[in-house]
């Protein structure tokens, strides 16, 4: 019997390059789909050797988008291999400067990647991308462009450089923040304020109440009934920065709960030859392969459905107001992380915002030198794609000898895989092929804004350039191949 | 550049070379290098036809480079360098190549002697290759010396240069010249009174022609480097006229001010204007400007109007070619001392003090009295290494006290026959002419009482004694002593202030004293060219050891301004002032801060450069590179020695 | 032919280039394949030049310099090429390249023994270390 | 739906971080200007469109490269620009020195895999055999710059590129659909080293001397003094200035990610010996040699400090390989 493949190459509008493999077999079903992550820069392997206390500054390039939060996973892991408890002002300076990670990359996704299917579900190609959002929707398209230099601003402030920063130290960060800083931040906070409000208020008025949003949320092909893992702070409430990581499963009750430092006891990995990226599982299920009642996801949607509250006023009302629209947690509907993206981003405005006022962000006691080296140190975060882990052991020397890091995207590659099944079941079981139908499959994997970068921090594809749908043989030999406009495809399937 | 048209000419040596080295193979290899148009073999090159066949090949072939293939640089380079000039080059586009010490003469295997020097001699084409000619490098010497220091070391050293006929401008911070040893009473082992031989000597530099005195003066600003300094010279006002000053001594009889007179160290009170000793040169009174009061009596009593307590200070510039450093030593605080009382009681005093009481012009007139009472002494106590060799306090040995404390007890004795002494030391250092023999008599014909051993601590008692508690170290008991007057032979601390050092750019060592070149060869020199040290700020040093360092120094500086010009090799480091990042590496790692920071970037000082190029390997960019041995140069002898193995 | 290693020897005029001309002078025998360059001073060797040698074949580069703490005719230059040379050792093992290849001693000008004795221990350790680049390659 | 007249852009991927598309994007307006005049005929973080649209044109104006080149789809990618684009352009450090990828130069894929298969959490493996389509690319047995295999017309240096890159890059461009095609390479930035610019002045300006060697984690950094007055290892002297010195201002020293200043022709190298010859210079002679090691010995890992974003272009990386080539 012969296959049909489909290869969408590269999924666009992702960070970093990927391909999506669907194989058709003879009946014109959907036999498997694959979401292959094809890039190799070997992070694990080239961090052995180095200076542990360097590692911040070199795993921040593990990814460009959320550099923030390898670099503070990075640092918090560093705080536990050195035994150093970072100084309160220290921790809080952390916090502030992360929400900015969260709002960065939020919004950023949310225009860039997400808005045009949605505000341009019509639009061509070439147009369905922010500069067809600026001559649709010219304001929240500007608006976008300002946040992203008050963004820039505020992440120098704290970072000096607002991508790969030089911040965090082990046992605290880099240098006193200054009075003239703090009147900088609060004041560029007060501005994204205003125009986070604004994007809320247009989600919430043109998105999320558009047909199309309404037709995606609900249509049973973008939802999985999976578990959930996320970082909870004190009494269950919503926190990026730390806290103990809680597990629910897909009818919402907990079931696991643990510190960082005994994450080898609940999550392992598998991996496969077809994929460079790898599949994190739940270590007391074991792999099932891609049964979605097996799988975990991280992300938004997934930490608003192991928290129990958002500690900021407007975010919580907006939370509130989703669980009352599906009735409840967990929320199993893909195209709702884009949702909780909103609502988180809210939140973190609100929260920084806040946290500006506490009292000795000025203080200079920004760094601790005391505490015994333990040569091992596990750092956990929630990084805007979900719970990200950096996991480094040293020699007596301080030089890195393991390294492990498991990223979100990694850990919803496996969500991925079986949501992209999923959809092609639905959209493609009639062999019809065209860019729309394409895309719909393509928005099934946006919706995770997986980052490949990120995944594939130690493989990533570059893989076929065409896309191109072929019919092999059983031993996969290639057959025979048809052009459509400008695509390879080829139609039906030969005994 | 021009095209090289280099020519290699190899030595046979007689059979040195040849009878292992294949020279016409050698030849037929070389005449393939780059940049080689003519290759000559010739039996003796270092011969009077050798040399005329590389004169004749120049100018017949239009060489404009030359390698020579024979024996080591050190023997022939000058020889060849000659005849290359002869024919017109410039010595700086000749290389010779040693193939004889380095090649045939280290090697039985013919093959492989010949291709080690083939090897050889492609390097020395490749670098001369890119050798450019270069100007001798020539600086103007001023003939003019500057003294700092008006002791004993600069005196000697000053009165040397200015009897060889340099002018001299000696600078002393004090009012007076004649340093420590003008405190000093009799000066071991021949015990000839310090005044008798030293008054002369300031006299003589007083009348100098070629000497002038700044006295209450200091330096405050060197530039130039060798052969050239230009110095400022700050100095305080005296307010008396010297020139005027009779010594009529009025003023100092009016004077309402008195305060503790440091020439006897404390042990006498003077006025706020007064003279420090009747010797003292220049030979005029001094307003003590901190304690006088200007109440004008002085200037009323004054036969001579000598005095104008309103003179201000002013600054002196002289430029002068050399430069020696002779600012002496110090005692080391006796407070520090805590386990000694010094400072607390006063019978405890410090070998200075006790010096100026054995002084026949001293406060007693050269009767040991207690300070306290002035009632004789009949029991005294020597203390050694009073913060010498003692690592809580000098790690070093201040080398002269074990002989003056000899002295002193000696003339204690000579003084107080009946009286006891009894001296504390942990060894005794007699090394010097009749230096042993002196303190061998001490301890025979004077019965002083030597314990070896430290004192751990000294109090008064009850009935007003001063009691020493120490352990004998030999008999191991504990011993009391009980003393009128107890002596502290304080060790020696160096009196250089490191701004002025800095200025110099004179090291210091760990310890503050100067750093010589080397201890051994360059005692006098310091890194810095036309800079040198002598005196007690090199080292702990007695009187005679000073005097031979002061003449040394000044000979040193003689043999540099007995010259009109001061010619230098011009093969020095030089600067990319576009590469250049003012990062100050160089200047870091430079030895003889021939390196300077102008408008944010490196510049070298010609006259300084040794040419050593630790600055070409440390510099980050590559700015900064050694005439004739660049890194481009260096590479392409690298590739050269390996042709043909990668 | 069979393989002979390639050593480029930099040597001090002052101190290890003098020990070797006192070497030739004595007749002293040592292999040949050491090929001296002569520098004004340790000093002056930067680990570029060191590299610059093996690039171009040497299977191992020996640095002969005046001995410390006071020998050095530029008074530290040795010092200087001690640090770079301890330094670059160090990397070049993080490279896969043994930095046994790589070899700094102090020889004074009358030490023409020492220089023998080094060079001569230097190439048979270059020779069980073999060729650089493998076999086959850089033979003399 | 191209508009005549408007010239081709393609933003291609190495192996990336998605730092460069950031650092570009922010430039917010600025780009939006300059894009008027150019068709992104391809640029997989922004646009729709797929790689074929690239391979079938038969020329692009100008491509513009991020990241390192590790597998042989980058190399191909790197390649079919090299082909198609009249101007090519090397973006960011990857691109341009190797980057932090680049310090996987000298890991063969076999190490590579072979360490990542063997993490702590990787514990289930499945092997099925695939059809050619779903192979996955093989990866190169060294990393490396895009200016190591090809000899691009521009490169922006910075990881991510600065305002100083961003700035040049968008003139460039701005000339180039003006008709004004750069002439020989460019390379943007000072034409200086970051010690020139740095504010933080040794103390004696005369000199500037390491105490010591101290690693990030020892001590409490001074602002305002020299790094390696502090005995902090900081790539200041051999790096380009053209980043405005964000590290340094929020009081971490520089490392490198500018590459070389001019002058430099390997950096590890020049900045070892820089380094090693201002350490301790004032105590030599009381340290000795077993003295002066001790303190070397904490510099533990030269190659990552030295090279952390230039190690393909290290003589040493190309002479190792070369070596490893041979030896077989």
């Amino acid at each position: 019997m012969g296959y049909r493949f489909i290869s969408i190459d590269p999924v666009t509008r992702v960070e970093g390059e990927v391909r999506a493999v669907i194989i058709i077999d003879e009946n014109g079903e959907v036999k498997d789909a694959y979401y292959q992550t094809l890039e190799i820069r070997g992070f694990e392997a080239f961090c052995r050797g180095r200076a542990v206390e360097e590692l911040p500054r070199i795993t921040s390039a593990v990814c460009g988008v959320c550099s923030w939060a390898h670099h503070v996973a990075s640092g918090k892991t560093l705080d536990v291999l050195f035994g150093r408890e970072p100084s309160p002002t220290a921790k809080k300076l952390r916090e502030i400067a992360y929400f900015m990670q969260i709002i960065d990359s939020h919004l950023l996704h949310f225009i860039v990647m997400a808005l045009p299917d949605f505000a341009l579900p019509n639009a061509p190609p070439e147009l369905r991308n922010i500069a067809g959002l600026l001559r649709e929707d010219p304001k929240v398209a500007v608006l976008f462009l300002k946040s992203r230099s008050i963004i820039k601003d505020i992440e120098e402030v704290f970072g000096g450089k607002p991508i790969h920063t030089a911040f965090v130290l082990p046992g605290g960060i880099s240098r006193r923040f200054k009075e003239e800083d703090l009147e900088k931040v609060d004041k560029l906070t007060k501005e994204l304020y205003d125009i986070i409000d604004y994007i809320v208020d247009y989600f919430n008025k043109k998105i999320l109440k558009s047909e199309i949003f309404q037709k995606y949320l609900y249509d049973e092909a973008y939802m999985l009934k999976t578990y959930y893992m996320g970082i909870v702070g004190k009494s269950d409430t919503l926190n990026f920065y730390d806290g103990k990581l809680k597990i629910i499963n897909s009818s919402g009750k907990e079931v696991a709960r643990f510190d960082a430092m005994e994450y080898t006891k609940y999550i392992a990995e598998h991996m496969t030859n077809w994929a460079y990226s790898k599949f994190p599982y739940l270590k007391w299920l074991g792999w099932r392969g891609f049964n979605e009642e097996y799988l975990v996801r991280v992300g938004p949607l997934a930490r608003l459905n192991v928290i129990d509250k958002i500690p900021s006023e407007r975010a919580q009302e907006e939370y509130k107001y989703m669980i009352e629209v599906f009735g409840g947690k967990p929320i199993h509907n893909t195209m709702a992380y884009h949702w909780a993206r909103i609502i988180e981003t809210l939140h973190s405005i609100e929260r920084m915002r806040d946290m500006l006022h506490e009292d000795d962000l000025l203080s200079n006691d920004i760094l601790n030198l005391e505490g015994e080296p333990r040569y091992e140190g596990v750092g956990v975060i929630e990084a805007p794609r979900g719970t990200l882990i950096h996991h480094y052991r040293a020699n007596e020397d301080l030089l890195a000898t393991d390294v492990n890091i498991i990223t979100p995207t990694t850990i919803n590659n496996a969500a991925i895989n079986a949501e992209l099944k999923k959809v092609a079941k639905k959209i493609l079981s009639d062999g019809a092929i065209d860019e729309a139908s394409l895309n719909k499959l393509e928005m099934s994997i946006r919706a995770y804004d997986p980052c490949n970068s990120c995944a594939t921090h130690y493989i990533d594809l570059g893989g076929k350039s065409l896309f191109s749908i072929l019919i092999v043989d059983p031993n996969g030999r290639v057959l025979n191949k048809v052009e459509l406009g400008s695509r390879e495809v080829m139609i039906g399937c030969r005994r | 550049m021009e095209q090289p048209r280099i020519g290699v000419f190899i030595c046979h040596c007689g059979k040195n070379i040849a009878g292992i080295v294949d020279v016409k193979k050698v030849a037929e290899e070389v005449a393939k290098l780059p940049g080689v148009v003519y290759v000559e073999d010739y039996v003796y090159m270092c011969s009077d036809p050798g040399q005329q066949k590389i004169i004749e090949a120049i100018k017949r072939e239009n060489l404009n480079a030359v390698v020579v293939a024979a024996c080591t640089p050190s023997l022939h380079y000058e020889t060849f360098a000659k005849a290359v000039e002869a024919g017109g080059l410039s010595r700086y586009r000749y290389e010779m190549a040693c193939i004889r010490e380095h090649s045939s003469w280290v090697h039985f295997d013919k093959k492989k002697a010949t291709e080690k020097a083939i090897r050889i001699i492609a390097a020395a084409v490749a670098k001369v290759s890119k050798n450019k000619v270069y100007e001798p490098i020539t600086g103007k010497v001023v003939r003019k010396a500057l003294v700092i220091g008006g002791g004993i070391a600069g005196m000697t050293a000053a009165l040397d240069l200015a009897n060889a006929g340099v002018p001299v401008i000696l600078v002393e911070k004090s009012p007076t010249i004649g340093g420590k040893m003008a405190m000093l009473s009799e000066t071991f082992p021949t015990l000839d009174c310090a005044q008798c031989i030293l008054t002369p000597k300031m006299a003589e530099v007083a009348r100098h022609p070629n000497i002038k005195i700044y006295t209450l003066s200091e330096v405050i600003d060197v530039e130039g480097c060798i052969g050239n300094y230009r110095v400022k010279i700050l100095k305080h006002p005296r307010k008396v006229d010297p020139d005027l000053c009779r010594l009529c001594s009025f003023c100092e009889r009016v004077c309402p001010v008195k305060v503790p007179n440091e020439f006897d160290r404390g042990l006498s009170m003077r006025k706020a204007i007064y003279i420090p000793f009747p010797q003292a040169v220049p030979s005029a009174y001094v307003v003590d400007s901190e304690h006088c009061t200007k109440c004008g009596l002085c200037l009323k009593v004054c036969p001579v109007n000598a005095i104008n307590l309103e003179e201000k200070e002013e600054i002196i510039e002289e430029e002068v070619g050399a430069i020696i450093v002779a600012t002496g030593y110090d005692l080391y605080p006796g407070e520090r001392l805590k386990e000694y009382g010094y400072g607390i009681y006063q019978d405890v005093i410090d070998s200075l003090q006790f010096e100026r009481l054995l002084s026949a012009s001293g406060p007693t007139k050269g009767k040991i009295l207690r300070p306290s009472d002035g009632k004789p002494v009949k029991r005294i106590v020597f203390i050694q290494c009073a913060g010498s060799r003692d690592e809580n306090h000098l790690p070093y040995c201040s080398k002269i006290c074990c002989m003056y404390t000899a002295k002193h007890a000696l003339m204690f004795k000579e003084q107080v026959p009946d009286g006891e002494a009894t001296i504390f030391y942990i060894d005794i250092r007699a090394a010097g002419k009749g230096y042993e023999e002196f303190v061998k008599r001490v301890q025979e014909e004077f019965q002083v009482n030597y314990i070896r051993g430290r004192v751990s601590k000294v109090y008064r008692d009850v009935n007003g004694d001063l009691v020493a508690i120490g352990v004998d170290t030999l008999s191991g008991q504990r011993i009391t002593v009980r003393a009128d007057l107890i002596v502290l032979a304080l060790g020696i601390v160096p009196k250089l202030n490191p701004d002025l050092a800095s200025k110099l750019k004179v090291p210091i060592d760990q310890y503050g004293f100067a750093q010589e070149v080397h201890p051994k060869l360059r005692p006098v020199e310091v890194a810095t060219g036309g800079v040198f040290i002598c005196g007690a700020v090199q080292g702990p040093k007695d009187i005679s050891e000073t005097v031979t360092q002061a003449s040394a120094a000044a000979a040193k500086a003689l043999e540099l301004l007995g010259k009109e010009y001061i010619v230098r090799e011009p093969l020095i480091a030089e600067v990319d002032r576009d590469l250049c990042n003012g990062c100050r590496i160089c200047l870091t790692v430079c030895p003889y801060g021939a390196i300077e920071m102008i408008e944010g970037k490196a510049k070298v000082n010609e006259l300084l450069c040794e040419g050593c190029g630790a600055c070409n390997a440390s510099c980050p960019v590559g700015a900064i590179q050694l005439r004739n041995y660049t890194d481009e140069q260096l590479h392409l002898v690298v590739k050269a020695v390996l042709r043909g193995v990668a | 032919m069979m393989w002979e290693p390639r050593i480029v020897a930099f040597f001090c005029k002052w101190c290890a280039g003098s020990a070797a001309d006192l070497a030739g002078v004595s007749r002293m025998q040592y292999p040949a394949n050491i090929i001296p360059v002569i520098v004004p001073c340790t000093g002056r060797i930067s680990p570029r030049a060191i590299i610059e040698a093996f690039i171009n074949g040497a299977d191992g580069v020996l640095v002969g310099g005046c001995h410390t703490p006071n020998d050095c005719h530029y008074m530290a230059g040795n010092f200087k090429a001690f640090k770079r040379v301890y330094l670059l050792k160090k990397m070049l093992k993080q490279f896969g390249i043994e930095p046994e290849r790589l070899r700094i001693e102090w020889i004074s000008a009358t030490e023409s023994q020492k220089l023998v004795r080094v060079t001569k221990e230097f190439v048979s350790q270059i020779r069980e270390l073999g060729p650089l680049m493998g076999e086959g390659d850089g033979e003399a | 739906m191209r508009v005549m007249g408007k010239l081709k852009l393609a933003i291609v991927y190495g192996a990336i971080c998605g730092g460069c598309d950031v650092s570009l994007v922010n430039t917010g307006e600025k780009l939006a200007d300059v894009l008027e005049k150019y068709d992104i005929v391809y640029w997989g973080a922004a646009i729709d469109g797929k790689a074929d649209m690239l391979e079938k044109l038969d020329k692009i104006d100008v491509a513009i490269y991020m990241g390192t080149v590790r597998t042989e789809s980058n190399l191909k990618y790197a390649k079919l620009i090299r082909d198609k684009a009249d101007l090519v352009v090397a973006y960011g450090a990857c691109a341009v020195y190797g980057g932090i990828p680049g310090l996987g130069a000298l890991m063969e894929p076999e190490e590579i895999m072979k360490i990542v298969s063997s993490t702590v959490t990787t514990e289930s493996k499945e092997e099925i055999d695939l059809p050619e389509e779903l192979k996955l690319p093989r990866i190169l047995p060294t990393c490396t710059s895009l200016v190591e295999i090809l000899d691009p017309d521009v490169m922006a240096p910075g990881c991510p590129p600065g305002p100083i890159s961003n700035d040049g890059l968008l003139k460039v461009l701005i000339d180039y659909a003006a008709g004004k095609k750069p002439e020989g390479k460019i390379i943007f930035g000072e034409e200086q080293s970051l010690c020139h610019e740095c504010p933080r002045k040794p103390k004696d300006l005369s000199k500037i001397v390491m105490p010591g060697i101290y690693r990030l984690h020892e001590i409490k950094l001074e602002e305002g003094k020299c790094f390696l007055e502090q005995g902090i290892l900081c790539m200041g002297p051999a790096t380009r200035a053209a980043c405005d010195m964000p590290c340094i201002k929020n009081n971490m020293p520089c490392i490198g990610c500018m590459g070389p200043a001019p002058g430099v022709d390997d950096v590890g190298l020049k900045y070892l010996s820089a380094i090693a010859s201002i350490l301790l210079v004032d105590k030599e002679k009381e340290l000795l040699e077993n003295g002066l090691a001790r303190h070397l010995d904490k510099i533990v890992d030269p190659l990552g400090m030295f090279y952390r974003y230039t190690l393909p272009s290290s003589y040493i990386t190309k002479l190792s390989i070369k070596r490893r080539k041979k030896r077989g």
